[in-house]
């Protein structure tokens, strides 16, 4: 157990020095529309599945990928959600470990769903690839820096993103 | 018999029905056999456990469309199929089936007979790119280059049986193996051959199974990777005569080896020689054909290629040299 | 046994279709060859693609317990399992300790029987018909298991939430022993010494699609395609779930990461499976088998995460409620997508043939991977 | 060289050993069912498309019309309507569609009925060329089980 507790520790200061670089960006400009928090709250891994969550702003996505990638995590799965009210896509990254067992990093980011465009990490994990075509495909949430942002699951013409809450088939 | 007509035309009608009745009846031995390998039942819906389902087949494939796709070469597309029967049809003249049961004596009748077996795998290369097909080309490519790289071995150990019996005539051949087990090619005794005529006697049987693209090395018509190799194009008649093509060669190998190796009509006591010891020896070893198919998983293309070059033909060099000192010192 | 690249002048583009025998299902593989050798290989998804992530979202929590099993029909009782646990976790439901044995007992009958359907298409795609028919006739017994108990062979419907809807009686465990001796009986002989053994085999799957352990972290393999490379990596131990920490099984680790390795921990693991199963059954206490949940289930607001160890690999559902009748959003991470998003790279440079054994040692099933 | 020979050998004696194994197994009973002539014995618990059950005596369908498993089936099945009885209290059947095209088998709505009106059937064989076939009148269907009853 205390493999997990020494990653635990040392992923809680990584991603300290993350939030303070973003707290003073936002001091500067508050009037940031989408008001992106940043944070990083431990959770209880029975209720939730998931150790630690991590809000983050897009732009800080791939620093702390990055950070992740150092410490050998991998990239489990990339889930995009829809919040129709508060005009917001949500795109939840999920990081698990496979020396440390019962640990999962959840990294989540929201962008404003006019202009959705997250940074890609193809770089860094080549699993991001397929899951980041799928969840354009579904959503339409742009990545930049990806090599072929195509359709991965619905055939190339279909000009419609079926999991936004306002498609009704 | 006195008139070579009567005679041609006798031997004529009955060799187009043993090969037409071998083609159809071994498709239902080897639907059966490999049904009881795998512990089922095979075919036994049509007439009494399936014996009209070869003539069932005959006719559903007779009843088809030729479909002749475009973009193929129309007249090689046509031409295919006829080939491929030939050179095993032609090769069934010259077997002698008994002591005087043989259409053709000819004085070179093996070498005949290896002649037609190289035009064979013509006959799939040209079925396999006049159907323009991918998977075909591909199929056509690797039928070639196996054929290849077994018929060299398969002459090899011919040159052997040729030592000993001292001809090449399969008649003489026969005819020198009379007189019980121990004269027999594969256990002959005087010459001390019985020491690497087994090793022989493998190396043809591998070599006329890998010859007629049998598994574990059906690499040309490869069903899960080439969908039907260069049958795949082919439709009703014209991938009906390559599976009669592919049965009438393996009763032609089969009877090779019976003729060069078991001592052709011989009876192992020497009690009653005739054809049906040809024929029990003949169907023992298509039995053994089928057993191996349906146990084996197949090899690839470079493997295949390896085992031949580097231990097919060494082996079968080294048993000529030895069979060659045998003969000239004892 | 990657050979070296070819040269590129005359190469043509081979469709291994969506309708081909050697892909079990409708997955397209766009190959670029020039003439044996494959110099770029570009899977195509979506031919059985369904949306189930949307239809989850459209019915409450139970009507969408028939759907999970229609993604790996292999191994369904693996992804009930799955979904049950998400929305146990998410709406905190008690399992009692009979329904959790019954549980791991079915869902291991279902593994064996996946791997042994795996193993019988294997063999198909190398060319072996008979070894097909060994395995489908010991399959046809845990199937005749489970259609005794959950009434479907295939696609079950068999866990509620919060326990199983069908008890198992005397005959189902005593069948199950004696199917436990039967293959027990067999492995050595029908699997090993007629198929495992055999140079042509041997030759057919050895350094054949090696894939290094790095590559199976960044495309986030899981499953006996990541224990061949070397990864101690089973959810079952990872991140254990129901009562298999009482339970005491190894997991089989190979490190060549070539086509033999993922062969020889799946055949492994139908022993472990085995010896789960026995004990299991010895531990079986009595008690009710559901616990006592609400017809419609609304699970407060907030997301949770659960992983299951499938045949393939650790499916994980992420499940995101809003308080309402039907989940907001449940993201189906499944576990062939992942093993797949590799393959482009591996199988550069390889023939044909070997790309096909490669595929098959991947062990796909097409609708597990579009949803 | 040792590689050469070993496979070889090694090689030589596995493939005998497999030829041993099928030729054995060539010589054993017959595994499968010979399925027209041989039908399978279904399970207790076997799922076929749902039927109605009707108390013994009348005849009569217990479906009160409550319409739990029309809200429980996943996929929207089950269409059944019904009217006020005659005598005034509950309501009677009067039509119990179920599209089995559509239908996964999934037994929610079994399980959903309180009033032990619906169970699965044992038909397993149901063949047809065109889908209204499949589109099936359970009342019709236990007035027919009814006739052929003693």
């Amino acid at each position: 157990m205390e493999a997990t507790n020494k990653l635990h520790t040392t992923l809680l200061t990584l991603f300290g020095s993350l939030n303070e670089g973003a707290e003073d960006a936002t001091a500067q400009n508050d009037n940031d529309a989408t008001e992106a928090r940043v944070a990083t709250i431990p959770l209880d891994y029975s209720r939730s599945g998931a150790n630690l969550e991590q809000h983050c702003r897009p732009e800080q996505l791939r620093t702390a990928a990055e950070l992740l990638n150092t410490q050998h995590f991998l990239l489990e799965s990339i889930t995009g959600v829809d919040w129709p009210e508060k005009n917001q896509f949500e795109v939840l990254y999920d990081f698990i470990h496979y020396a440390v067992p019962q640990y999962r990093v959840l990294l989540r980011c929201t962008v404003s769903r006019d202009e959705a465009i997250v940074p890609s990490l193809c770089s860094i994990f080549s699993a991001a690839d397929w899951h980041e075509r799928e969840v354009y495909d579904l959503f339409g949430i742009l990545f930049d820096g990806h090599p072929n942002l195509i359709r991965i699951l619905l055939p190339e013409d279909a000009d419609f993103y079926p999991l936004r809450k306002d498609y009704m088939p | 018999m006195a008139n070579p007509i009567v005679h041609a035309l006798v031997y004529l009608i009955g060799l187009m029905t043993f090969a037409g009745l071998n083609a159809a009846y071994l498709v239902w031995c080897e639907r059966k056999g490999a049904a009881r390998i795998q512990r089922r039942t095979g075919p036994c819906e049509v007439g009494w456990a399936g014996l009209l389902q070869p003539l069932a087949d005959g006719l559903k494939l007779m009843t088809k469309q030729l479909l002749v796709p475009d973009g193929v070469d129309a007249a090689l597309f046509r031409l295919a199929p006829v080939l491929a029967m030939l050179p095993g049809m032609v090769a069934l003249a010259v077997i002698p089936f008994s002591a005087h049961l043989q259409a053709l004596d000819m004085e070179l009748s093996a070498l005949f007979i290896f002649a037609f077996a190289s035009l064979a795998m013509l006959c799939v290369l040209l079925g396999g790119w006049a159907s323009g097909n991918k998977f075909a080309i591909i199929s056509s490519a690797r039928a070639v280059s196996q054929n290849l790289a077994y018929e060299i071995p398969m002459l090899l150990t011919l040159i052997t049986i040729a030592l000993i019996s001292g001809s090449l005539n399969l008649r003489e051949i026969a005819l020198d193996q009379q007189g019980g087990l121990f004269h027999w090619n594969l256990f002959r005794l005087e010459g001390w051959h019985i020491l690497t005529m087994w090793i022989a006697f493998i190396i043809f049987f591998i070599c006329s199974i890998a010859e007629t693209n049998r598994a574990p090395f059906d690499l040309a018509e490869a069903e899960s990777e080439l969908v039907a190799g260069y049958m795949t194009e082919y439709s009703s008649m014209g991938y009906g005569l390559f599976m009669m093509a592919e049965y009438i060669n393996i009763v032609v190998g089969a009877c090779l080896t019976t003729i060069l190796f078991l001592g052709g009509w011989g009876c192992p006591f020497d009690v009653a020689p005739g054809w049906w010891w040809f024929g029990l020896k003949m169907y023992a070893l298509i039995f053994t054909i089928i057993w191996v198919r349906w146990t084996y998983p197949r090899t690839q293309i470079y493997r295949l290629l390896n085992l031949s070059w580097k231990v097919m033909i060494p082996f079968s060099l080294i048993n000529l040299l030895i069979t060659a000192g045998l003969v000239k010192f004892l | 046994m990657n050979l070296p690249r070819q040269r590129y002048e005359e190469t043509f583009v081979l469709n291994l279709g969506p309708q081909h025998p050697a892909t079990h299902g409708v997955l397209r593989i766009k190959v670029t060859m020039d003439g044996e050798y494959v110099i770029k290989a570009e899977p195509v998804l979506g031919y059985i693609h369904r949306m189930h992530e949307k239809i989850a979202e459209q019915g409450n929590f139970a009507q969408f317990m028939p759907y999970t099993a229609r993604m790996d029909y292999l191994h369904a009782l693996a992804f009930n399992h799955g979904y049950c646990l998400v929305v146990e976790r998410a709406a905190g439901i008690e399992v009692p300790e009979r329904a959790e044995y019954i549980r791991v007992i079915t869902v291991e009958l279902n593994r064996i029987a996946s791997h042994l359907l795996w193993w019988a298409a294997f063999l198909l795609d190398l060319g072996g018909f008979t070894p097909l028919l060994y395995a489908f006739d010991d399959r046809e017994q845990i199937l005749d298991l489970l259609e005794r108990t959950t009434g479907s062979r295939l696609t079950y419907c068999y866990f509620r939430f919060g326990g199983v809807c069908n008890d198992i009686d005397d005959e189902f465990i005593s069948g199950t022993r004696t199917f436990i001796d039967r293959l027990r009986k067999r492995l050595p002989v029908m699997y090993h010494s007629l198929v495992t053994g055999n140079i042509i085999l041997i030759k057919r799957i050895k350094d054949i699609g090696i894939i290094s352990t790095e590559q199976c972290r960044r495309y986030g393999a899981s499953g006996p395609v990541a224990r061949g490379s070397g990864i101690d990596f089973d959810v079952r131990k990872h991140e254990p779930y129901s009562i298999y920490p009482e339970l005491d099984f190894d997991i089989p680790v190979y490190n060549e990461g070539d086509s033999m390795a993922r062969y020889m921990v799946r055949m492994d693991e139908i022993e472990q499976s085995l010896r789960i199963i026995e004990q299991a059954l010895d531990k079986l206490p009595d008690g009710p088998i559901m616990a006592k949940v609400p017809k419609n289930l609304r699970p407060e607001a907030g997301t949770c995460y659960a992983a299951v160890e499938t045949a393939r690999g650790s499916l994980g559902h992420r499940l995101l409620c809003n308080g309402d009748r039907n989940p907001y959003r449940l993201k189906l991470r499944s576990p062939t997508f992942s093993n797949l998003s590799l393959f482009a790279e591996v199988a550069e440079g390889m023939m044909i043939a070997d790309v096909l054994a490669f595929l098959g040692s991947l062990d796909l099933v097409i609708p597990e991977i579009d949803r | 060289m040792s590689g050469y020979w070993r496979d070889i050998f090694a090689g030589a004696k596995s493939l005998v050993i497999g030829l041993s194994i099928t030729g054995r197994e060539f010589f054993r009973p017959v595994v499968t069912e010979h399925y027209p002539y041989e039908t399978p014995t279904l399970p207790a618990r076997f799922r076929g498309h749902i039927e109605l059950i009707a108390n013994e005596e009348s005849g009569e369908p217990n479906c009160v019309v409550c319409g739990m498993c029309q809200r429980a089936c996943p996929s929207g099945c089950i269409a059944l309507s019904g009217e006020k009885a005659p005598s005034g209290k509950g309501k009677v059947l009067t039509s119990y569609m179920l599209d089995f095209t559509t239908c996964s088998l999934c037994g929610s709505c079994v399980e959903s009925c309180n009033f032990n009106a619906l169970r699965f059937s044992r038909e397993y064989n149901r063949v047809a060329f065109d889908k209204s076939v499949f589109q099936l009148d359970l009342i019709a269907r236990l007035k027919e089980q009814n006739q052929c009853k003693p």
